[in-house]
């Protein structure tokens, strides 16, 4: 370590000796050292200090809820349950409600599994909604309006919620520390690069793709902004 | 006990004598620390702002301060651009007194927004047409300027000096100082002309509103000639002011004759074009926006006596005295001619900023008037204070004025 | 190598380098800007579902139509009704900003309370409902023990004929008391006068929808007089109707108020001076012939007296010292009137919450008389109340009916007062002076008597000698806080109740308030804490409540509805109720239950205009006409006994003029004059400042000038003459001082204000509630000495002698 | 504000401005590198300075 | 390509009949209560407090008895130019932070709140005084409950920005959302239509868009009475005022000679 460490040093100090005083005793070792550390700080530890995780209440398989739907990515299946309501708005995550439909019919055979155990109940029989944690949570100043984009726009969902009908696991759910926004804002890159479309959810990336599609107008402020 | 970090072969009071001198500016610095503190945990209702006077004492000793602070960037302009030898010997403390105004405005700016941490939206999200960008960016940049040239005159301090490696930098920042002063030139001369402009658009406020020449209205041009009419004074009266408190002379007459010179001249074509930018306003700009010249002073303590005290003791008769070398060589008479020409660029900016806001322009609206509060003028008083304390470190520490030495010779 | 500075720097230049090749700067940047953007104490509002709520609006007896925007189970907005045929879209400023009254816990009595701090301290401890109920029904039950019945007294706000009012009466009645005392209102000198000269106490309305020339004798049509959102629908069709050449509004008050200055003509006369006013138009409208001959000859009786004392004593000359205005301006007045197709004339003082004149009133309703414009397009229209059901009758027993047969305290009713039903100044006065209240129990409902009431030093002083108060306010008002037991009602946005026919209304309107969020606070409705205590009393009591709870009491008296036939229980605005119809409507509705499914959804029963004939009997007095020379007055002067021996029936009733006037409608007099007080304050009242029970919603003070309130002061508004005489500038404080009591406001000049008078908006001064409404400015009522309005008995609030002083 | 932020817009004002502002910074950011490498070229024994 | 969204280009605008209007201030109580505006305990300090929609009273000068009233409801007046011909209001065009901006698509002026950095240069700038500043953090103490009537669709401020009318910005999107739902490209004249002009309860404010020549504000601001405030100082507002009145017309500008407009 040390003789690797002075073999750069050395070179340096026999081409020109005024250098001597100052890369003597390692100094460039401790600047690498430094820049090392820095990128390791940087690429690896800082992303997870900044963000928290907490676990969802139980588990969710999309998959298993899926199951009749011929497509699992396709709109009308996730409308199925992540439905408009008359006034155009959006349920999101739907409520208790909704889960009642097929989770009260007696004649379907339910409670298969520990975490649909935990929500018959836990939140069911409580007649309590369950506090899901939200991937795609936008802040109070954001107005979106899904109707205008799934109904006008005739975008998918999985346009900027990634495809994830068929998955059997909820993603760990994990939150920025600093800004309180869950990581699929920024996206799971601490880079911030983007190869899906649904790799972030920035204000950046909802003006990109009013841009590509020629609906400049929807950069006015007050489209995205309340 | 600081002799080490003292100039060489100048003479200095004692340290305690130093401490005992630093002591008010401190504690007023303290003062407006504390107020500091205030608004920015409570926020602005700490203050006499209002929704009518959303720009107050602190906008005007902004503008105030920048423009006196434009002493820096004009002697920099005449000494390293132009090329007046002469200039050197008062050029750090300009410098120095630049950077205090510069840096004092930009911290004071600091507390004046709502949401302080959020003033880089300034530069990240800047929207170019408004004037207040283009002052942003340039007192930012040009603060950026005068550290630069501010770091050579530190790093002449007798022990920063012994350390090599600053004492090449510093020679080396020398060097550069033409370029750097030219482009602080560049920067300084916008947002002069920008603190001008910012008032000249705003077209919904006759008071304030002027025609101009493409993007810029009247008052960007005025605003860059008072400034740079009243910066050289500024600087007079602070070197005179520690030639005062000092007892000994530090600049030889003729940098000092020459600034009053060039400011004499630069403050009687500024009346003349102030003259006329005002006429223009009271028989053109105002008329078409349904106001008489005397529509505006019909209420409150604004008259127009504003006018004439800035026009004419504060204009006229400064330029008149500065322009007479007689009266200029006089030393009362020319520190009250630098005096009468600061106040009357002070008045200027006051009138531009208070007196526009205090005036309704909707005619079922009404007249307001407003008083600061005490934190406020704490904030105020303590840029003042940190400007004494920032100049007094530096001339003691300093080798500030190179002549001083020559001219004040120490016996044995 | 060791750690020496200058390795120390080098790492950490080395670390800077690398760190900026990392997305750590601009990831810290970004998320610090988001950060800044959203501070965790800026309170961020739910999503959910957002759903609409029919009701109405239950703060005034306007009975505006209302829709409650909520998110979830929360009340975000509310707004105007466009399918209500009341106010097609628009509310008052207060009904706007009614989920403020909701929601502010510190307005609010949250449960149940009992006063632990001394009277007015608003420090009271959360009790149970069984015990709050309980403790009410034991203090009936000692009272009834005892035989002393009539010590139990209750004052009820609700409007007239309500569901709720007839419960509170009745749960007084059953208890055994005659004292059921109603807060005055204008509704009452309506009643009063039209009793007097048609013999007929039914709804009075004006039909100013209708009307090409409306003569407002101080009436605040825009200071929320009758219901604010069907007056200022009236309004803007008045305007519409008036840019066409159609309409004329002219508006008689002293101070330049909303309406006068809205209005196509301000006239300005004196304060006090409008029965004057009238008669001198009378005279004009008389001396040239310009009356309803037709009507006059064979629909009114007296009318030859009438028209004696009006040309003998009513000169405009004469009218001219008296008021102030011009002998052109009455004539032109007369003219106007006179001439116009469908004429009326009005009468008010401000909004209406507090009593008018009787004998103004009767000189203005003489002047729609002349015109014969009594149930006609754009007059005054008389007609029945509505038919709801009538509950059955009170089963009292020995002790109650020994208590209902004790005089009333406030003697309405009596020789003294022989046409009032309800005196409550007469209350206070009889508190105030006996050594011991005579009053043990009191109840309040919907009032806050402590604040609303002139005089009200003295009201406050006889509060504080009851022995017991129980107020039923869900508001911490002024009363409540002397209230030794709050039994909180709902607000109106969490209950069902009744709002039969909203003040002025000329079509027949049953509204019907619904629980548009569930209670917020542990609250229970009047009516069925009114029920409980019944039940709780004694089983004689509670057998004259036979009812489960309040909603079934509702349903019960709106099968009246159902049985009178017609009606329409939705409202489709396409074309306004107050058309004039000449065939009934409907019904839209098959079964009474279909009815009451319908009426609870969207909150209303209405008929259209079709007023009855005017010779199909509304006139029900001894002549069955319309008497300008009044024969029940005359009887009551001079069949009743004078109540000492040789005394003066007339003085007795307050009359000061002698002969045939006195039974007509007269000008009284100013008595009040007063070398010491030289000036006389007028209180006003203002739309956007509740002087009600009900408080203001905070949101209505951003609505207040600061030329009205600034900071804890209120302004009195002194015509700039006037003030300069006092030396009074804008902005300075002064002292008004009446035989009553001395405040201090400052001074608002204003040409708007008649020299010599000194305004003061009621409203202010409260001294309850929370910090949006507490120790603001100064309540006008508090100058007011008690006086007594001839005839009625009503208290004089309009005029106070004065005097002011720099303070 | 960069050209890659999405508010940029590529117009005259957004040229000049910043054309005017990133040059009048690259002339002092220059300078002052200049500055400090010469420093430490001198310092480092690569070039003789002149005056000392 | 199909096209998403309407394209047409709106100009959203109001007119005030100020003969009708009773100065009752149900606008500014709907605006308050629309727009989740704070309530502070002391609303008369009215240089600090905030009224997206402000009732300024005026007179006519004349002494008693001939002394009258008159009622401006002043919202925002979303003004088309800065007053020398430039294609955005003054306030806009000064602020630094572009936090505000004239959409070009419905007319309408926005301000967003989380990039305001509250230098109210804008409130300098505006001869309306139609900008607020928040000198406090909204008030909504703890426990007091008042945070329950709150609105989602407008987001509540923080203290050190700037708020003004936004014509309701939140209702247009609403209408939209409808719209779209019902899978209809464009809004209805009667779906969209400011919180003010719906409470009216004397029917003064009409609210729609200029554009539409069919539509009851472009012929409404075609009366001899229209006028609009400070009109010489041609900033080109889109909220227009109807009055019958001579005094109540000449006062709402500055009345120097006769009128004409400077040119734009």
């Amino acid at each position: 370590m040390k003789n690797s460490a002075e073999k750069p040093s050395s070179i340096v100090v026999a081409a020109f000796p005024a250098l001597g005083r100052y890369v003597s005793k390692g100094g460039w070792l401790c600047f690498l050292a430094g820049f090392v550390g820095a990128l390791f700080l940087g690429w690896y530890v800082f992303p997870k200090l900044l963000y928290s995780s907490q676990p969802q209440p139980f588990n969710f398989s999309h998959k298993v809820h899926l199951e009749e739907a011929d497509d699992p990515e396709d709109v009308e299946s996730c409308l199925n349950c992540h439905a408009f309501r008359d006034d155009g708005t959006f349920v999101g995550i739907p409520r208790l409600d909704k889960c009642k439909e097929c989770h009260e019919d007696p004649e379907s055979p339910l409670g298969d599994s520990d975490d649909e155990a935990t929500f018959l109940t836990n939140y069911m029989a409580e007649k309590k909604e369950v506090p899901w944690l939200s991937y795609s949570r936008q802040p109070d100043c954001v107005y979106f309006s899904h109707a205008a984009h799934v109904k006008m726009g005739e975008i998918e969902c999985k346009t900027c919620h990634g495809p994830h009908g068929g998955s059997e696991v909820l993603p760990l759910y994990r939150e920025n520390r600093i800004s309180g926004y869950p990581i699929g804002i920024w996206g799971e890159r601490i880079s911030g690069l983007k190869t899906n479309t649904w790799d972030r959810m920035k204000m950046d990336d909802c003006a990109e793709c009013h841009t590509e599609k020629g609906h400049e107008e929807n950069n006015a402020c007050f489209v995205c902004h309340k | 006990m600081d002799s080490k970090l003292l100039p060489e072969g100048v003479e200095r009071c004692s340290f305690g004598m130093f401490i005992l001198w630093m002591l008010p500016w401190l504690a007023i610095l303290a003062w407006g620390g504390l107020a500091a503190v205030l608004c920015l945990v409570k926020g602005l209702n700490q203050t006499n702002m209002s929704n009518v006077f959303a720009f107050a004492l602190w906008i005007v000793f902004d503008l105030g301060v920048i423009a006196l602070g434009a002493g820096a960037f004009f002697s920099g302009f005449l000494t390293y651009v132009v090329g007046k030898k002469e200039l050197k010997n008062i050029i750090n403390a300009a410098v120095i007194i630049g950077f205090i105004c510069y840096s004092g405005a930009t911290a004071m700016l600091g507390i004046d927004i709502g949401q302080p941490i959020r003033g880089w939206f300034i530069f990240w999200h800047a929207n170019i047409h408004s004037m207040l960008v283009e002052v942003s960016f340039c007192i930012t940049c040009y603060l950026g300027v005068l550290i630069v040239e501010f770091v050579p005159i530190i790093l002449e301090n007798r022990k920063l000096d012994q350390i090599k490696e600053l004492h090449i930098f510093g020679h080396n920042l020398h060097h550069i100082m033409g370029v750097i002063a030219a482009s602080g030139t560049f920067l300084s001369f916008f947002h002069q002309g920008s603190l001008g402009g910012m008032f000249g658009v705003m077209y919904g406020r006759p008071f304030a509103a002027r025609d101009g020449f493409y993007i810029w209205p009247w008052t960007f041009f005025l605003f860059v000639l008072s400034a740079i009419a009243s910066g050289p004074c500024f600087t007079i009266i602070c070197t005179k002011l520690t030639e005062l408190l000092t007892r000994k002379k530090l600049v030889p007459d003729n940098a000092i004759q020459l600034l009053a010179k060039v400011s004499g001249w630069l403050l009687s074509l500024y009346m003349v074009l102030k003259i006329a930018d005002t006429l223009v306003w009271i028989y053109d700009i105002a008329p078409r926006a349904g106001f008489k010249f005397m529509d505006f002073y019909r209420e409150g303590p604004y008259g127009v006596w504003m006018v004439a005290a800035e026009l004419f003791v504060c204009g006229i008769i400064p330029a008149i005295m500065l322009m007479t070398p007689k009266i200029r060589e006089n030393q009362g008479m020319l520190v009250t001619a630098c005096l009468l020409n600061c106040t009357g660029i002070i008045l200027n900016r006051f009138v531009f900023i208070i007196v526009t806001l205090a005036i309704p322009v909707m005619p079922f609206d009404r007249f307001l008037s407003y008083l600061p509060t005490w934190q406020e003028w704490a904030i105020g008083f303590a840029v003042i204070a940190y400007g004494f304390i920032v100049f007094s470190l530096s001339y003691r520490y300093l080798p500030v004025f190179p002549k001083e030495r020559e001219l004040n010779p120490i016996a044995g | 190598m060791g750690v020496t500075r200058r390795n120390f720097v080098k790492f950490a230049i080395g670390g800077v380098a690398g760190l900026h090749l990392t997305p750590l700067p601009y990831k810290l940047m970004d998320d610090i800007a988001i950060w800044t953007q959203n501070w965790p104490w800026v309170p961020v509002p739910p999503e959910g579902e957002f759903l609409s709520v029919k009701s109405v609006c239950g703060l005034c007896p306007g009975g505006c139509g209302i829709q409650v925007r909520k998110v979830d189970e929360r009340a975000v907005k509310i707004e105007g009704r466009t399918d209500y045929p009341v106010n097609p879209g628009g509310i008052c400023p207060s009904g706007m900003g009614g989920l403020q009254l909701l929601y502010d816990r510190d307005l609010r009595h949250t449960g149940p309370m009992k006063r632990v701090g001394p009277r007015g301290s608003g420090d009271f401890m959360e009790i149970t409902w069984d015990e709050a109920i309980k403790t009410v029904a034991e203090r009936i039950a000692s009272l009834r023990k005892n035989a002393k019945t009539e010590a139990l007294v209750s004052v009820d706000g609700n409007s007239k004929g309500s569901t709720l009012s007839l419960m509170i009466e009745r749960l007084t009645k059953a208890a055994g008391s005659p004292n059921y005392v109603r807060m005055p209102s204008l509704e009452d000198t309506y009643e009063m006068g039209n009793l007097l000269m048609m013999g007929n106490n039914g709804p009075m309305a004006y039909d100013l929808e209708n009307s090409d020339y409306v003569l407002s004798f101080g009436s605040g049509l825009l200071e929320g007089w009758g219901g604010p959102g069907r007056i200022m629908n009236a309004w803007a069709v008045l305007r519409e109707k008036a840019s066409k050449g159609g309409a004329t509004v002219v508006q008689i008050e002293s101070r330049a108020s909303n309406t006068a200055s809205k209005s196509d003509k301000w006239i300005a006369a004196r304060p006090g001076t409008d029965a004057a006013l009238a008669l001198g138009i009378a005279h004009v409208i008389i001396r040239d012939n310009l009356y309803d001959q037709q009507f006059v000859s064979n629909y009114t009786s007296g009318f030859e007296k009438f028209k004696t004392m009006v040309l003998g004593q009513y000169s405009p000359e004469k009218i001219v010292d008296i008021t102030g205005v011009g002998k052109e301006a009455i004539k032109a007045m007369a003219d106007g009137f006179a001439r116009a197709k469908a004429p009326v004339a009005i009468y008010g003082k401000g909004k209406g919450t507090l009593n008018g004149s009787l004998f103004e009133f009767m000189s203005v309703q003489a002047l729609n008389a002349l015109k014969g414009n009594i149930n006609k397009p754009g007059g005054i229209i008389i007609s029945d109340p509505l038919p709801l059901a009538t509950l059955p009758a009170i089963s009292p027993d020995g002790v109650a009916e020994r208590g209902i047969l004790t005089p009333r305290f406030d003697q309405a009713g009596t020789n003294k007062y022989p046409f009032a039903v309800s005196l409550i100044n007469n209350l206070i006065d009889v508190i105030n002076h006996s050594d011991k209240s005579p009053v043990d129990t009191l109840l309040v409902f919907s009032a806050n008597p402590a604040f609303t009431l002139p005089d009200s030093g003295e009201v406050n002083r006889a509060l504080k000698k009851i022995p017991f108060i129980v107020s039923f306010s869900p508001f911490r008002d002024e009363t409540s806080f002397m209230a030794d037991l709050v039994l909180p009602d709902h607000s109106y946005l969490e209950k069902t109740d009744d709002i039969v026919r909203p003040n002025g209304l000329q079509y027949q309107l049953y509204g019907l308030t619904r629980p548009v969020v569930k209670p917020v606070y542990n609250t229970r409705s009047a009516g069925d804490t009114i029920i409980n205590i019944a039940k709780a009393v004694d089983t004689k009591t509670a057998s004259s409540f036979p009812w489960k709870d309040y909603e079934s009491v509702l349903k019960i008296r709106a099968k009246g509805l159902f049985d009178s036939g017609g009606g329409l229980v939705r409202y489709k605005g396409a074309e306004p109720a107050w058309k004039w119809k000449t065939a009934s409507d409907g019904p839209d509705y098959k079964s009474f239950g279909d009815m009451w499914k319908k009426i609870k959804t969207d909150g209303l029963w209405y008929r259209k205009l079709m007023p009855s004939a005017i010779d199909s009997g509304i006139f029900k007095t001894a002549s069955n006409r319309f008497e300008f020379f009044i024969s029940q007055l005359e009887l009551a002067v001079k069949d009743y006994p004078t109540a000492a021996p040789g005394g003066n029936r007339l003085k007795e009733l307050g009359i000061t003029v002698e002969g045939d006037a006195a039974f007509m409608p007269h000008y009284e007099g100013n008595h009040h004059h007063d070398e010491q007080l030289p000036l006389t304050m007028a209180p006003y009242e203002m739309v956007n400042l509740a002087s009600g029970w009900a408080p203001s919603p905070p949101f209505a003070y951003k609505t207040i000038f600061d030329d009205q309130l600034l900071g804890s002061d209120s302004f009195a508004i002194i015509n700039p003459g006037t003030a300069s005489e006092f030396r009074i500038k804008q902005g300075d404080y002064i002292i008004i001082q009446s035989k009553a009591c001395a405040v201090k406001a400052r001074a608002s000049l204003s040409h708007g204000a008649m020299p010599g008078v000194v305004y003061m908006p009621l409203g202010f001064g409260h001294t309850a509630y929370d910090e949006f409404i507490r120790e603001k400015g100064v309540n006008p009522n508090l100058l007011i000495p008690p006086g007594k309005d001839p005839l009625s008995g009503h208290p004089v609030w309009w005029t106070t002698p004065v005097k002011i002083m720099k303070g | 504000m960069l050209p890659f932020c999405f508010e940029w817009v590529w117009n005259v004002d957004h040229i000049i401005f910043f054309g005017l502002l990133y040059t009048a910074l690259t002339i002092v950011a220059t300078c002052v590198v200049i500055a400090a490498i010469k420093t430490v070229m001198q310092v480092f024994g690569f070039t003789r300075q002149r005056h000392f | 390509m199909k096209k998403e969204h309407d394209q047409g280009k709106y100009k959203y605008g109001m007119v005030i009949d100020l003969d009708k209007c009773t100065g009752c201030g149900t606008c500014m109580v709907a605006c308050a209560a629309e727009n989740n505006v704070s309530v502070r305990p002391d609303e008369s300090d009215k240089q600090r407090s905030i009224s997206w929609m402000q009732v300024y009273k005026a007179d006519n000068g004349k002494e008693f008895p001939e002394a009258e009233t008159v009622y401006f409801p002043r919202p925002c007046m979303h003004c088309e130019q800065d007053g020398r011909g430039g294609h955005a209001p003054s306030c806009v065009s000064v602020c630094v932070a572009t936090a505000t901006t004239l959409d070009k698509n419905t007319g309408i002026v926005s301000q967003i709140y989380t990039r305001c950095i509250g230098c109210r240069y804008c409130q300098a700038a505006c001869p309306y005084k139609a900008r607020y500043f928040n000198w406090w953090d909204a008030y909504f103490p703890v426990d007091k409950g008042l945070e329950r009537y709150l609105s989602p669709e407008v987001s509540p401020r923080m203290r050190g920005v700037i708020e003004k009318c936004s014509f309701c910005h939140h209702r247009l999107m609403r209408a939209r959302t409808k719209a779209y739902a019902d899978g209809r490209r464009k809004i209805k004249e009667n779906e969209y239509i400011t919180a003010c002009a719906e409470a009216c309860p004397a029917q003064a404010i009409t609210f729609g868009d200029l554009n539409n020549p069919k539509h009851k504000v472009a012929q409404l601001i075609k009366s001899k009475n229209a006028f609009r405030i400070l009109e010489r100082l041609n900033t080109k507002p889109k909220v227009y005022y109807l009055s019958s009145r001579d005094w109540v017309r000449k006062i709402a500008d500055n009345p120097v000679d006769e009128f004409s407009p400077i040119s734009g």
